[in-house]
């Protein structure tokens, strides 16, 4: 009886299943790495705006504060987005007639908002509150990134639920005196970390801040 | 016990026999003449036959035990770490709830034992193994039906073409054959 | 225990008898009429799922209070239909009662078939069945694992293992005798089909030793497994506080359910595959009595379970657990109480006579009696206890609708169609053992010779 | 709750930006992302005051039979989303029911009318204009001969004044009033008794004994609120043994009023007059009367006038709506007997104004027929429907040359003349109105109208050549009535809602005609006893989602009407709970589907208003049968000799409780005296170690004792928590999705029956099996003692339910949410997660409100207060039935509440630890051990 397969078989099939095995884990290796990918977590990302707004310009070189434009972050659970009259307050005097401000003098006279495209954006069921992080001394570059260095916005940190726990686990690091939140640079701090290492776990104390609460569902979603 | 490789002369010698008594009895004097490379075929599990050839081997029942170990650690493991990295309070139920966990445990406790029990059980008898000399003999399909079959390997240090052919032909097979190595696999 | 040895005397006539049908199926036009009829209930698996992924759990009849309804009383039905197989081949394997070779094969494969088709329910049962993985422990973005105190998750090991071990114990158990197939295949593609399947065997006898240890230690697990897994079906129910569930003999009392109802379905599939190809060399008289006397042993058993569940009941004298087993009695489901009391164990008690159970037909019968009761018996634990549970107020009667009927019909399909597809192509018994019987009996019947 | 309450300079500032409604800041579904493009729109000018994502409140006014009910709409960037009732209001305190609490999807209604229509078609508003101005010129000639106006009750100062310059100028022109279930007959026996018109006012907080002659003053309508919360205050006076809340009642069904009754006698509606007359006598009061009572009867008159004895000028008497005018006359004189004056029973001046005789919606129809009116113009009422149909109103509408109808749907009435225009709601108008008691409240709009709509007052002013808004005419009224304080009293008053110390002075009246007798006629046949609706009054609502999915309090029913018979007459009958029967008196018929009830007098087949309308719009189409057709007076609700007979036809009710018998169990528990202690099952002991909790951490506590089942708290948790509406197909299935149910329960029979509401939140269980069942930790506790549903995380295996010993979990069976209609998404709160299909929900203690309170404190640096945190259905209830705060802190409202005698768990055997618990209620001396 003649064999029914030749002898390269046996290194086909191997090499068939190895290359299964390999296909299945590059496979889940991809999904994993896909989901913490820029492209799935949108880091870094620009979107087109109607209007070319640059922070690098307003924030880091105006030095306008956060709370200029976003007026409700302190009081709201949304930071707000400005008004056309806001920015108006300013380009009814500094480039008039500026072609790349047109939307922004259209929208104030034809009374229509500028539709801005969402940047910074959770899912429908996340429940994020602006004042409360503003008051607990998070800063606006914890999740916000350094504005002041984006000509165009983008999104500077995945906005994943690990993401957010991270920081609900273990927020001493991260917390900031309340006048300091909506500092850009942190120099001091950066620089000298031994002078404020104490500061986070005191402010725990003092504002009752528990990780092991912070970490309840409904923190986030209701 | 290794097979021969190609261009080591023959491959081996077979000997056919039609009833397994015959075999179990060639086996024993194969073995008494001082071959040790060598390798009974049968259609079914013939009690005895593989420790008569010299068989010993028990690392499958041990890849077995390091399985159900290794699962019942997986498993246990799994859900005592998963509790501790994201504590939450699941109706007032301890963190570490051991006897709700043992279930799971019991479960890949088996699941790990009978994968490594099946995949040794293939990685040792170097399965799946689709072409193979013996497939070239025109007798012995009738290995999986009703034929019993003695092979002295090639690299048995008592073989010898002739001399082995004649020891195997004073055993009373059904017929004697020469195995070739067959091409070499790309 | 001579008449188990089949009649073709000669390993040949065993190896062609079996192996044959595998290559050269005999009864094609009959097989073909199964097979569509088969594949028509496939069709209606894929329109009722279709449908019910495109409008949701509601197409069903389940409300609340019966969140549950027949989706997962028919997935513990299949479920415990899936113990059968194991059980007989692991079980008797370690046993080494060998009547069991004429069997297990088939009983094996329609664990198999069962267990695949009790997996799907859970899954197409979800309100967001797209979602279904969140089960399965896997490192996530979310950071949040499955929750291992909950009996759904015990239940996705159990049946993810159950299924695991089960297609490995029964595949590694084919091996052999795909290889038959393989080495007596005249056409190329069948050639390659069983080539491939066999994975090269060729029957070295260091091959079979560990085959042998693998196959033997697999079993030993298996029967603990098996034990496990509709205990923790059980759970499913017991684990929750409400009347009627809430009981410590659950776990005996559904594993002995599954083993019933599955001998029944294994006696019934060994009387239609003897009689459709002729096996009556092979599946003997014997055998059915044998199956016969375990189905009327668990039977008994169940029915312990029954007996023990009501005087549970009334030694306790719980107010709600009384309201719900009088409900059981004379309520509006009573039908499936008395359905599952009558049909699993009226016509079973005429399995004490010998010649009722070595009656091809009649053991049928009741196989299939068993089958319907113990349906009725996983409808009415469920329905009843959920329909009526603790407060007055939420009580509300439960229909299946259209659509939990043709999605039952459907998972028949998948079921039947599985298995006419292994009956077609597979052997569909172990040649080799029944070989290895042979052989070991002549040697028993030389040694009495001798002695 | 935070109340921010501003006076908005002008209307503009509210102006809703339908864009940002639709695209902005909605929640969209559980488990979905949102559109991966969404834009976000800024204001163009901000508005002042506006935060997004911070609601404001405003203090208006939602109407009803003419009254108008206080209360607070809260907003979402112009989007009113949740209204509550106005705590400072010194009547209602806060109080809401129903149809107040559903008005907010009155305003959103996609059913609602959107533009006018001529003879059916959709015309403009110019043309309308041009109609109106062509018909005014004619009228003009004529001084308004032929002109007529119809409309429901008044109570508007602003429309009062519109309507008596129209008359001015126009003196030939007539006002007509029709409203419904008014209280017209009470009105009567006033202007009988003391020769003057007077409106009654229950003072039921002062009243230690309340006998009522089928008045279900606890059950539906304008008062409930008002009456409930004071009934509740004498109640929880009992409770701390400070006088007595005796309530005696004879009805013929069984009402909510009934179920709260200490002695309740099921009476059929022809006894009640005797009743009456013998509490008289008994009392020295009134004629002597021969009849032979019965000895129920006797006993229960005994038990009364003894009660009464005892608490003179503690003590009223009160007669219900579809009780003659001469009992209430009787009553008057009783109390007058009783110095109830002023004490129990108050009187004002009439609240709700009338035309004066020869105005009622009989003489209208009269008038057309005889084709004496040529121009006739309906505002906001619906006669086609809502009049007894033997009066004919359809047809006399045909001799009509002009007839308009302006209203919120395009009803019957508008189907059958020339123009429907449609009307603004009340919470996108300015008007203003007396509540029940008399106070004025200035209603102003949350939002601009989104519709192609008129306010009414803008619409009547049209017809006196005006082109004025609703804004100035309100103001123009005021600006009058205050003068030159205006504008600081009319900013002060948007700000507070009402106006202070604006409720017609109390008056004690001298009784001026002492000759009262009462007219008993036997009964023949079946009695028919014909009440409104719960849920949708007389029909006014049928559109409300939100209403037409309450269950109604006592048979559950739910999307349509029943025929109530007594369990003996349906075992006589053999007649079973949805089988059809044909009820016919004099000619006259209609079909229904029978519902039994205990509690029912035996003769008498009590039914619902406000179904079987032709053109009632999609939701209630084909639902119910409609009682008008068996009328023949617009205000006599008994009607005899009626026969009754099964069609053979089976109907499916769609009851979200069909089971009403306690059967034995102790669900609802009593209690014979204010301090006894509740029968409790043995402490059953747990595996689980005992947890500590820290503060805050929540529990709610349910006095059985107050809750009158009206199902106020049903609709607010519906409004707060975005809970879908499902039909009544799916309730029929057993798919309700209420968070919260109210469980009604039947005890013993006849006039030994008890009955009793229990409303069934989630219990957030301390140890609960429902998170134990959940496989992927979607169902998990919090650290304040929370039981959380995680949409987000459910995949909807429905193991928590079926774990769930007080089934109060429900499931998106369908996807119930993704196809609502623009209008719907604008109305959700968006502090609440939409659900999905497939994924289970429930009560969340309204977890969105406990986040904002704890953040809110945490800014403010302070502990939460016991206060910060009112759930929805709390913050609805009249009666104060629910609180809720922290179990921790011994001093909090909910852990006094707790450490009550009375204090009981549901289930205690299922040992799953409620936070929920309730206390029982309380049935004086009326236990047999």
């Amino acid at each position: 009886m003649p064999q029914i397969f030749t002898a390269s078989a046996d290194t086909r099939l191997r090499t068939g299943v190895l290359l299964v095995v390999l296909v299945f884990a590059v496979c889940i290796l991809f999904l994993g790495g896909f989901m913490d990918s820029t492209y799935a977590t949108r880091v870094g990302w620009v979107r087109d705006q109607p209007v070319p707004f640059s922070h690098e310009h307003h924030v880091g070189a105006l030095g306008i504060d956060c709370r200029y434009c976003h007026t409700s972050v302190e009081v709201s659970a949304q930071a707000g987005l400005p008004p056309t009259h806001v920015c108006m307050t300013c380009h009814s005097e500094l480039w008039t007639g500026a072609p790349m401000l047109a939307p922004v003098r259209e929208s104030l006279a034809s009374g229509k908002p500028i539709a801005w495209r969402r940047v910074a954006r959770l899912p429908d069921y996340v429940y994020f509150n602006h004042s409360i992080h503003i008051s607990r001394g998070v800063p606006c570059v914890a999740c916000h990134g350094r504005v002041d260095h984006m000509p165009l916005l983008a999104r500077a940190e995945p906005f994943q639920m690990r993401w957010c726990l991270d920081c609900h686990r273990n927020p001493a690091p991260r917390l900031r005196p309340r006048d300091q939140v909506t500092r850009m640079d942190w120099s001091d701090w950066d620089r000298h970390p031994e002078r404020h290492k104490d500061f986070g776990r005191r402010m725990m104390a003092r504002y009752h801040i528990e990780p092991a609460k912070l970490i309840d569902c409904s923190t986030c979603h209701r | 016990m290794a097979e021969p490789g190609p261009g080591e002369g023959l491959f081996g010698m077979l000997a056919e026999f039609d009833q397994p008594d015959r075999l179990l009895d060639a086996v024993d004097r194969a073995h008494g003449a001082g071959f040790r490379q060598i390798e009974a075929y049968s259609p079914f599990p013939i009690d005895g036959l593989a420790e008569r050839l010299g068989f010993k081997d028990r690392r499958v029942p041990l890849f077995t035990l390091a399985g159900g170990i290794l699962g019942a650690a997986v498993g246990y493991g799994m859900q005592v770490y998963t509790n501790y990295a994201f504590p939450i309070d699941i109706g007032n139920r301890p963190l570490v709830a051991n006897p709700a966990f043992m279930l799971i445990t019991f479960e890949l406790t088996v699941l790990f034992a009978v994968l490594f029990a099946i995949g040794s059980m293939l990685a040792l008898n170097h399965l799946p193994r689709l072409h193979h000399p013996l497939f070239d003999l025109d007798d012995f399909h009738l290995a999986s039906s009703n034929k019993f079959f003695l092979l002295v390997f090639g690299n048995d240090p008592l073989f010898d073409e002739g001399q082995t052919r004649s020891f195997l032909e004073s055993l009373a097979p059904v017929r004697v054959s020469t195995v070739e190595h067959t091409e070499i696999p790309e | 225990m001579t008449d188990v040895a089949p009649t073709p005397h000669g390993y040949a006539a065993v190896t062609d008898q079996i192996v044959d049908i595998a290559i050269d199926y005999p009864d094609r036009r009959a097989w073909w009429i199964c097979f569509g009829v088969a594949l028509l209930l496939l069709l209606s698996f894929f329109v009722s799922v279709t449908v019910l992924f495109s409008y949701g759990v509601g197409v069903w009849g389940n409300n609340i209070p019966v969140a549950w309804g027949l989706a997962i009383s028919n997935y513990i039905w299949f479920l415990g239909i899936g113990h059968a197989g194991t059980l007989i081949s692991a079980m008797l394997l370690l046993l080494e009662q060998h009547w069991r070779n004429s069997l297990n094969r088939f009983a094996e494969a329609m664990t198999l078939f069962a267990v695949i088709c009790a997996g799907l329910y859970p899954i197409v049962h979800l309100g967001r069945p797209w979602l279904f993985y969140w089960i399965a422990p896997y490192p996530n973005t979310m950071t949040v694992w499955p929750q291992f105190r909950s009996p759904l998750t015990w239940d996705f090991f159990a049946v993810l293992t159950y299924l695991t071990v089960s297609i490995l114990f029964w595949y590694i158990g084919i091996v052999p005798d795909v290889a038959s197939a393989r080495d007596r295949a005249k056409k190329r593609r069948a050639q390659v089909f069983f080539g491939l399947a066999a994975l090269g065997w060729r029957g070295a006898a260091h091959h079979w030793a560990r085959w042998r240890q693998a196959y033997r230690v697999t079993a030993a697990i298996a029967v603990p497994l098996v034990v496990s897994v509709h205990s923790e079906v059980s759970l499913l129910f017991a684990a929750g506080p409400i009347p009627g569930w809430t009981s410590t003999v659950f776990p005996p009392y559904f594993v002995l359910g599954a083993a019933f109802s599955g001998f029944a379905v294994v006696s019934m599939i060994a009387i239609v595959l003897r009689h459709a190809l002729g096996l009556q060399n092979l599946v003997t008289p014997r055998h059915l009595d044998l199956l016969a006397k375990l189905l009327l042993a668990t039977g008994l058993m169940t029915a312990y379970g029954y007996w023990s569940e009501v005087f549970d009941t009334l030694y306790a004298g719980e107010h709600q657990e009384m309201g719900t087993l009088l409900d059981r009695l004379g309520g509006v489901y009573a039908w499936s109480y008395w359905g599952a009391v009558v049909a699993n164990f009226i016509p079973l008690q005429l399995l004490w006579f010998r010649r009722v159970r070595t009656q091809p037909l009649l053991l049928f019968l009741i196989s299939l009696s068993v089958t319907i009761g113990m349906w009725f018996e996983r409808y009415m634990l469920l329905v009843t206890t959920l329909y009526r549970d603790y407060l007055v107020s939420s009580w509300r009667e439960y229909h299946p609708s259209f659509w939990d009927w043709s999605l039952f019909a459907g998972m028949l399909g998948v079921f039947l169609t599985l298995f006419l597809l292994f009956v077609r192509f597979l052997p569909i018994i172990s040649s080799f053992e029944v070989k290895e019987a042979l052989f070991e009996e002549k040697g028993n019947k030389k040694e009495q010779a001798h002695g | 709750m935070d109340r921010d309450l501003r006076a908005p300079p002008n209307v503009d500032r509210r102006s809703l930006l339908r864009a940002m409604a639709a695209s902005l800041a909605l929640a969209s579904a559980a488990g979905k992302q949102a559109r991966a493009d969404e834009r976000a729109l800024p204001y163009v000018n901000a508005p002042e005051f506006v935060v997004p994502g911070k609601p404001k409140w405003y203090a208006t006014a939602v109407g009803f039979a003419g009254y108008a009910h206080p209360v607070l709409g809260k907003t979402y960037v112009g989007r009113p989303v949740k209204l509550e009732g106005n705590a400072d209001h010194p009547a209602t305190g806060g109080a809401t029911d129903v149809f107040m609490q559903a008005a907010l999807l009155g305003l959103y209604d996609p059913a609602r009318s959107q533009a006018p229509r001529l003879l059916g078609r959709t015309a403009t508003w110019a043309a309308f204009d041009a109609a109106v101005t062509k018909r005014r010129l004619m009228l003009d000639e004529r001084q308004g001969d032929g002109f007529r106006l119809l409309t429901g009750a008044v109570t508007s100062p602003t429309l009062l004044r519109q309507i008596s310059d129209l008359l001015r100028r126009w003196p030939k022109a007539r006002w007509h009033v029709h409203e419904t279930l008014g209280d017209t007959h009470r009105m009567q026996a006033a202007q009988q008794v003391f020769g003057r018109p007077l409106e009654p006012h229950l003072h039921l907080d002062k009243a230690n004994v309340v006998v009522s002659l089928d008045d279900d003053f606890l059950g539906p309508g304008p008062h409930q609120a008002v009456q409930g919360r004071r009934w509740s205050q004498r109640r929880l006076a009992r409770q701390q043994e400070q006088g007595d809340s005796n309530l005696f009642i004879a009805e013929p069904s069984l009402t909510a009023t009934g179920s709260m009754a200490d002695h309740r006698l099921t009476a059929a509606p022809v006894r009640i007059g005797l009743l009456a007359a013998a509490i008289a006598r008994a009392l020295g009061v009134g004629p002597s009367n021969n009849d032979a009572l019965s000895a129920s009867e006797t006993a229960w008159i005994g038990r009364a006038v003894e009660a009464i004895n005892a608490n003179r000028g503690s003590a009223l008497v009160t007669a219900g709506r579809s009780q003659s005018a001469e009992i209430h006359a009787v009553t008057f004189l009783i109390n007058e007997r009783l110095s109830a004056f002023g004490n129990t029973l108050g009187f004002t001046d009439p609240v709700v104004s009338a035309p004066g005789s020869g105005s009622s919606v009989g003489d209208l129809i009269e008038d057309m027929t005889a084709g004496h009116v040529s121009t006739l113009v309906m505002l906001a009422v619906n006669p086609a429907y809502a009049t007894p149909t033997k009066l004919g109103f359809r047809q006399a509408l045909e001799k009509v040359e002009f007839a308009l109808h302006a209203g919120l749907h395009a009803d019957e009435t508008a189907g059958l003349c020339h123009w429907h225009v449609p009307l603004q709601h009340d919470l996108e108008s300015w008007t203003d109105g007396r509540s029940v008691d008399g106070t004025v409240c200035l209603t102003q709009p949350l939002i601009r109208p989104f519709y192609n709509v008129r306010s009414l007052h803008a619409l009547l002013d049209s017809w006196s050549a005006g082109t004025r808004s609703d804004h100035d005419l309100v103001r123009a009224s005021w600006r009058d009535a205050w003068g030159k304080d205006f504008e600081d009293k009319w900013r002060d008053t948007l700000v507070r809602g009402f106006v202070t110390d604006s409720a017609p002075a109390a008056v004690t009246p001298s009784v001026a005609n002492h000759d009262i007798s009462i007219k008993v006629s036997a009964a023949t046949g079946l009695t028919v006893d014909i009440r409104p609706d719960p849920s949708i009054w007389d029909g006014r609502f049928a559109n409300n989602a939100w209403l037409q999915e309450t269950p109604k309090p006592i048979s559950k029913a739910t999307w349509g009407n029943v025929l109530l018979i007594s369990p003996r007459l349906a075992a006589r009958r053999k007649i079973s709970p949805g089988d059809e029967l044909r009820l016919e008196v004099n000619g006259r018929r209609i079909v229904g589907a029978a519902w039994i009830a205990p509690g029912q007098d035996d003769e008498t087949v009590t039914l619902t208003l406000g179904y079987g309308a032709d053109r009632a719009g999609p939701l209630p189409h084909g639902l119910g049968y409609n009682a008008f057709a068996l009328c023949s007076d617009p205000d006599s609700w008994t009607i005899t000799g009626a026969t009754l007979a099964p069609t053979g036809n089976h109907d499916v009710v769609a009851s979200t409780q069909l089971n009403q018998e306690m059967d034995g169990f102790d669900f609802v528990r009593s209690v014979d005296a204010p301090d006894a202690a509740v029968k409790k099952h043995p402490e059953t002991a747990s595996f689980y170690p005992e947890r500590h909790w820290d503060s805050p951490s929540w529990g709610m506590s349910i006095d059985l004792d107050l809750c009158t089942g009206c199902n106020a708290c049903v609709v607010a948790c519906m409004a707060e928590n975005n809970v879908p509406v499902v039909g009544k197909e799916l309730i029929e299935q057993g798919r309700e999705m209420h968070w919260l149910r109210i469980d009604h329960y039947f005890e013993g029979e006849a006039d030994e029956l008890e009955s009793s509401f229990q409303p069934v939140p989630c219990m957030h269980c301390e140890q609960a099996p429902c998170e134990m069942g959940c496989p992927v930790n979607a169902a998990v506790h919090s650290h304040d003692g929370l039981n959380l549903q995680v949409y987000n995380r459910c995949v909807g295996t429905r193991t928590c339910a079926s774990y769930c010993p007080y089934k109060v979990r429900r499931f998106n069976w369908f996807e119930y949410t993704g196809n609502d209609p623009e209008q719907l998404r604008a109305m959700r709160n968006p502090d609440v997660t939409v659900r999905s299909r497939g994924v289970m929900e429930k009560c969340t203690y309204c977890v969105q409100r406990i986040s904002a309170a704890r953040i809110a404190s945490q800014i403010a640096g302070r502990p939460i207060r016991d206060g910060d945190v009112v759930t929805a259905c709390q913050q609805a209830c009249p009666t104060q039935a629910i609180v809720f705060g922290d179990v921790t802190d011994p001093k909090s409202a909910v852990s006094r509440r707790k450490a009550s005698r009375r204090d009981y768990n549901l289930l205690e055997e299922a040992n799953t630890r409620p936070r929920t618990t309730y206390l029982a209620r309380i049935r004086p001396g009326e236990r047999p051990s």
